[in-house]
């Protein structure tokens, strides 16, 4: 039933039985590392931009069990269409911190050249595809790239997210429906987390829930605890163990909670009942998983500070690399265009250039959003 | 603020100095208040008011019914605002960033534009698209886009675009009653940074009057929005070395106040034409066709664009993307030289 | 459920126990003329492209239980938001036929002015709102009216209609998803006829009806047999009233079937089989209501033969007198893009007839769709 | 066929007189034998083989997988081809008529013509949109419009119109094969109605040169896609009256060929810009632009531009709206009077 809710670690870090994944040890770790990791990064970054040091910064906290469990479920091989608050996987796919901070201050260091505001990363290396603004285009582009893959044969899958607020978005439509038709190897993964900005779910659909929406394009829709990773993991696994078979997508919804405002130029007090963050707060997908391993014996003091001491280094590390790095040059302005700069966008270039050769070009520019 | 303003549109109460943005939520205010038709909706701008601003506090003044949240479609805000036009309200949709208007580019060109034509007139859709547009603000890839020459290109819309306070004001108070569907597009830079005297209560500035922001006889620039400071600025620059500088602020590009520029270019022989969007195809281009066509007579130099890049908006290299004074008075030097 | 078929007269013509929805007798008689005159509008609709008098048209030939069953349900006041397969609509909110076939020759007498091809309807005196070719939008334009009624507290109910192929649209996704939100006051009719132009439903979407995507709306969704007019009147009178008490949206489905081509232009047998066809022969809903009225005694041959005759002669006359309408002066060419003429427009008409008045202005057209 | 054609590109093979129609279908054939990432999708291209018939017998040939149809959803169509290009295939998405993309507009302006800059040229998106585009057909309002400009607007598009059925084939394949997506929109009116020898086999004309049409040295003719033809016979006219009219089929829009552009115009000091779209903001905005910027002290006489009217498209004043020889020879005309 696409409305019901799939928790397996229960509030006090035990499992119910036959339900539990089952993973290794060292594996379970790991994805304590990587919730961890995910949220000190989470914290820098935010930091960072308070300092003046970068100019935008978005949040996951919260989140870390929801987009980690999902993308845990993949192969390396297989391709993420990810929207912008799913940073653990950056970690999950071995990317650098280095070039993560690179793309936060857009120098030389990133990937993506400075193009585009900071958590907007692209890192082929990994799979991993440009993320853009406009909300949901990505659940489109995944249907595509399935079909593609069908086409040719080849047995990768593509996991995507959205959030809430993306399922009122032209391409949930667009390309949940692709998918269906075609049997398109996708997992579509909404994150739901209640808000979209100031605007609560209540007012973003009159549906019973998220999950339920699969029924409009004949493929399975599954609900799941996003604050238990276990849970979200083992729906994810099945979802592309399925898509990997051949037959078809399917769509879950991680009941989630956004606990930091949407963006640091936001501020959820203004729109945000506390209470509401209190209860979450209790949820807490990392004191949840953390519990679960106490339980079973994977988690103690010692472990938990080399883990948190682990993490920080190479943060420091990372964030030190990349301010070092150098800022791109104004010709940079021209490239990736086209693959080849045209007539008109060699004269603008040298157009520039002569400007600069004069000095004092440079425009005023202020803070986002103002 | 130039006197030029403060004459437009009656007032009876008196000016206040605002922003751009406190403009704005200053129209709508006036406008709710007076006509019960008037309908302000779109993302987040309820409780949060906006992400900028600009509807805070008009939930609390109007109620939930009068200003209301939508769910994340901008599909859905402009094709339900051209439902509430044709069952006769007065709907003003606000879109976050004009970067994310594309979603609803279908409403807006094949219904929103074309209601009253395709129709014979039978059915109408007067309503007003506000959204916040343009660079300045490290927006980067996609907070950051001028696409006024789409709208500029679609017959059966209007398009509007403010500089000052008071013409924020009065423009948008004209859209909000005008017959026919209004793209209001606000220069996102200027919202806090431009600040002027406002008249308090009615103030109409009617659509189609550009403005003579800055007289002078040697250059006429044309422009509009967020680049109207930046020309008066490179106006005055050139003043200290002796060129006398004619700004004209359109205001209005569709319907354009040809007869103002023509006179302004045929008096000074010469024009500069300034807009952040890529330089191909934007309205500029026409601006300088336009030109180029009934003035050739006239001209003393060439016409000199000075734009944005044909390229997508740059996040860490915006400051040279964006035309900049320098660049301006680069573009008067050029209109001085065959 | 979703995914039933109510059906309430059978092949024999009789009514399952309960479910007749009681209309009275000469109401009854009068939905019977409307659905012949409908039918014999459309075969001279046809029948004048063929002959060359008009340049396209486009038949509902097999759908008219579904849209008349579906209108029938409204109140006068009541807004019909239209797709263009619903003529049948035209004539039960009593527009000419004079005033129908003006808009297929784009007349003076075309309340639209000659800027639309035919069947593009608008007639503001019926609520009928003006018909874009674009598939769709107009399921979010009756969402935002009904979203404006229940604002100024008028109890006017909304109908929209849209194909299975505009299940697929932007708009269905974006106009169901804000009336399901704001409960506007808005039935939605699918009429679900197999096709969209040469792509069958099992090509459109996976879901296994369309009635079933209500639920991703959190809005009811009925299906029902679209070719038996008293169920289809049935399950949307339920959904009118249910809108007008302030209850919310409705997703009906009407199953029938595309009896013709697409359009004038189009040629079926191309990829459309013909046993298809001739199944759905048998199911032809004027003579399934048919049977009903004559096992009610409410139908015989000379009832036939005067409701034909009827019909026929109204058309012969409309069509006389719509082609003896004036065409359309040049100068209307300018008028209606906005309330006023701009300055720009009023040179360019000056331009033109500059231009005409020096004689022999006129591009070559050739045919649609070549 | 002018000679200037036959000289394009490489063929082995022979030529064929085909219509324009014909050598898309060609086109699409070559490049789906030839390299097994191109596919071919849209709303009725596979049994139906398109609503005009580009399609035909592929999906027979090539089978389901590699020619389809898609549900109806443009969105859908550009969005998964997308998906598809980032994958690595050769997607050839069609649109059924030009005035249908809008519902993809965002897929087109915000992803496929911002991949490359936004990922730093780690993610590319060569796909090719082909779509019936102008008027002609008696297909009023919404199967007639001519919207170009918008698509030249955006950077990171490249935008090609053909005019004959050798350039139809000779670019389409240039096109599929380029790295970059490519707006490949077809003259609907030239469908059938234009016919002429093209190469078998192998045929590429290269993007970014455009084709003189007809030599001259009085008045420079601007045009591309159907308004070439009428632009020739414009010409023809014209001759018999002595005037000697060089026509210009610009062919790639973005990148334009400024240099053939301009060399023609200060040849012959005279200038003509022929468009079917709204003349305001159309293609002919920006050369009308680049002819008054750059050439201005080559003319004699005003530039001048033939377009259609700022009225969204008519359908029993259809003949009135297109731009015809007698509006384009009065065009000439005006170039001679100050
Ligand atoms: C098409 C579009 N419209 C508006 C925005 C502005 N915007 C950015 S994030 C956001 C809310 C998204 O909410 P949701 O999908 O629930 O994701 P979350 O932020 O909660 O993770 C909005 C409205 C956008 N990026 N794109
Ligand atoms: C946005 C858009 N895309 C494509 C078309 C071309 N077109 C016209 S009708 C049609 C099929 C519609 O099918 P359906 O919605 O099932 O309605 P039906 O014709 O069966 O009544 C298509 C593709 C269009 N009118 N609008
Ligand atoms: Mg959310
Ligand atoms: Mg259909």
């Amino acid at each position: 039933m696409s409305n019901d809710l799939l928790t397996i670690i229960d509030q006090d870090g035990k499992t119910q039985k036959g339900k539990d994944p089952g993973l290794p040890k060292d594996e379970l770790q790991r994805l304590y590392r990587l919730m961890v990791a995910t949220r000190l990064l989470d914290e820098r970054g935010l930091a960072m931009q308070r300092q003046g040091r970068i100019g935008f910064y978005l949040q996951s906290t919260g989140q870390e069990a929801s987009h980690l469990g999902a993308a845990y479920a993949l192969a390396d091989r297989d391709w993420l269409f990810p929207a912008y608050r799913q940073p653990g996987i950056l970690l999950l796919r071995d990317i650098s911190i280095d070039k993560i901070v690179s793309e936060w201050l857009g120098n030389s260091g990133d990937t993506s050249k400075g193009r585009q505001m900071p958590v907007h990363y692209s890192f082929r290396e990994a799979n991993f595809v440009s993320i853009s603004s406009p909300i949901g285009t990505q659940l489109t582009h995944a249907a595509g790239a399935g079909m593609a893959a069908r086409i040719r044969g080849d047995d990768t899958v593509f996991m995507t997210f959205c959030g809430d607020g993306g399922t009122s978005s032209n391409d949930f439509h667009t390309g949940l429906n692709f998918a269906g038709v075609t049997k398109a190897p996708v997992v579509f993964v909404c994150e739901n987390n209640g808000w979209a900005i100031s605007v609560p779910q209540c007012k973003q659909t009159a549906s019973e829930s998220m999950a339920i929406k699969a029924q409009a394009y004949g493929m399975p829709g599954v609900r799941v605890d996003g604050n238990d990773i276990l849970a979200v993991y083992r729906v994810c696994k099945e979802a592309v163990d399925r898509a990997r078979r051949g037959d078809g997508p399917t769509l879950v919804e991680t009941v989630t909670y956004r606990m930091a405002s949407h963006s640091s130029s936001d501020d959820a007090a203004r729109y945000r009942d506390a209470t509401e963050y209190e209860a979450w707060k209790k949820k807490d997908p990392i004191a949840r998983f953390q519990l679960y391993l106490k339980q079973r014996k994977l988690w103690d003091e010692t472990f938990e500070a080399e883990v948190v001491e682990t993490a920080k280094a190479k943060l420091a590390e990372g964030v030190k690399l990349a301010e070092a790095r150098a800022n791109l040059g104004p010709e940079s302005l021209f490239d990736d265009v086209f693959m080849n700069l045209t007539p008109q966008l060699k004269a603008q270039r040298q157009e520039l250039a002569e400007l600069m050769s004069k000095g004092g070009v440079g425009a005023d520019v202020g803070h986002f959003p103002l | 603020m130039t006197a030029t303003e403060t004459k437009t549109g009656t007032s009876k109460a008196g000016t206040k100095v605002m922003t751009l943005l406190e403009a704005i939520t200053d129209a709508l205010r006036h406008e709710m208040k007076q006509d019960d038709r008037v309908l302000v909706f779109g993302e987040d701008v309820g409780k949060k008011g906006g992400v900028f601003g600009a509807t805070l506090g008009l939930q609390d003044e109007f109620g939930e019914q009068r200003c209301f949240d939508s769910p994340l479609s901008e599909c859905g805000i402009i094709g339900t605002g051209i439902g509430m036009a044709l069952y006769g309200m007065r709907p003003v949709a606000e879109i976050q960033f004009l970067d994310f208007i594309y979603p609803a580019f279908d409403q807006i060109v094949s219904e929103a534009a074309k209601m009253r034509y395709r129709s014979g007139g039978e059915y109408t859709c007067p309503m007003v698209i506000r959204s916040p547009y343009g660079g300045g603000i490290r927006g980067g890839h996609y907070h950051s886009q001028s696409s006024e020459a789409y709208f500029c290109h679609t017959p059966g819309l209007k398009v509007v675009i403010p500089s000052t306070p008071a013409d924020a004001k009065g423009l948008l108070i004209a859209s909000i009653r005008d017959e026919d569907p209004v793209m209001f597009l606000e220069p996102k830079a200027l919202y806090r940074h431009a600040k002027g005297e406002v008249p308090l209560g009615e103030h109409v500035v009617p659509l189609g009057k550009a403005r003579i922001a800055r007289d002078g006889t040697d250059v006429t620039i044309l422009c509009y929005g967020a680049m109207v400071p930046v020309c008066l600025a490179a106006a005055e620059t050139a003043a200290q070395a002796g060129r006398s500088i004619e700004v004209i602020d359109l205001r209005t590009l569709v319907p354009l106040d040809e007869a103002t520029v023509l006179e302004s270019v045929k008096k000074t022989g010469r024009c500069v034409i300034v807009y952040e969007a890529p330089k191909t195809c934007g309205y500029g281009a026409e601006l300088s066709a336009i030109v180029g066509e009934r003035c050739i007579e006239y001209l003393e130099g060439p016409i000199v664009r000075v734009a944005g890049f044909d390229t997508p908006f740059p996040y860490t290299l915006e400051h040279l993307y964006m035309p900049d004074q320098k660049r301006v008075l680069a573009g008067i030097e050029k209109t001085f030289v065959w």
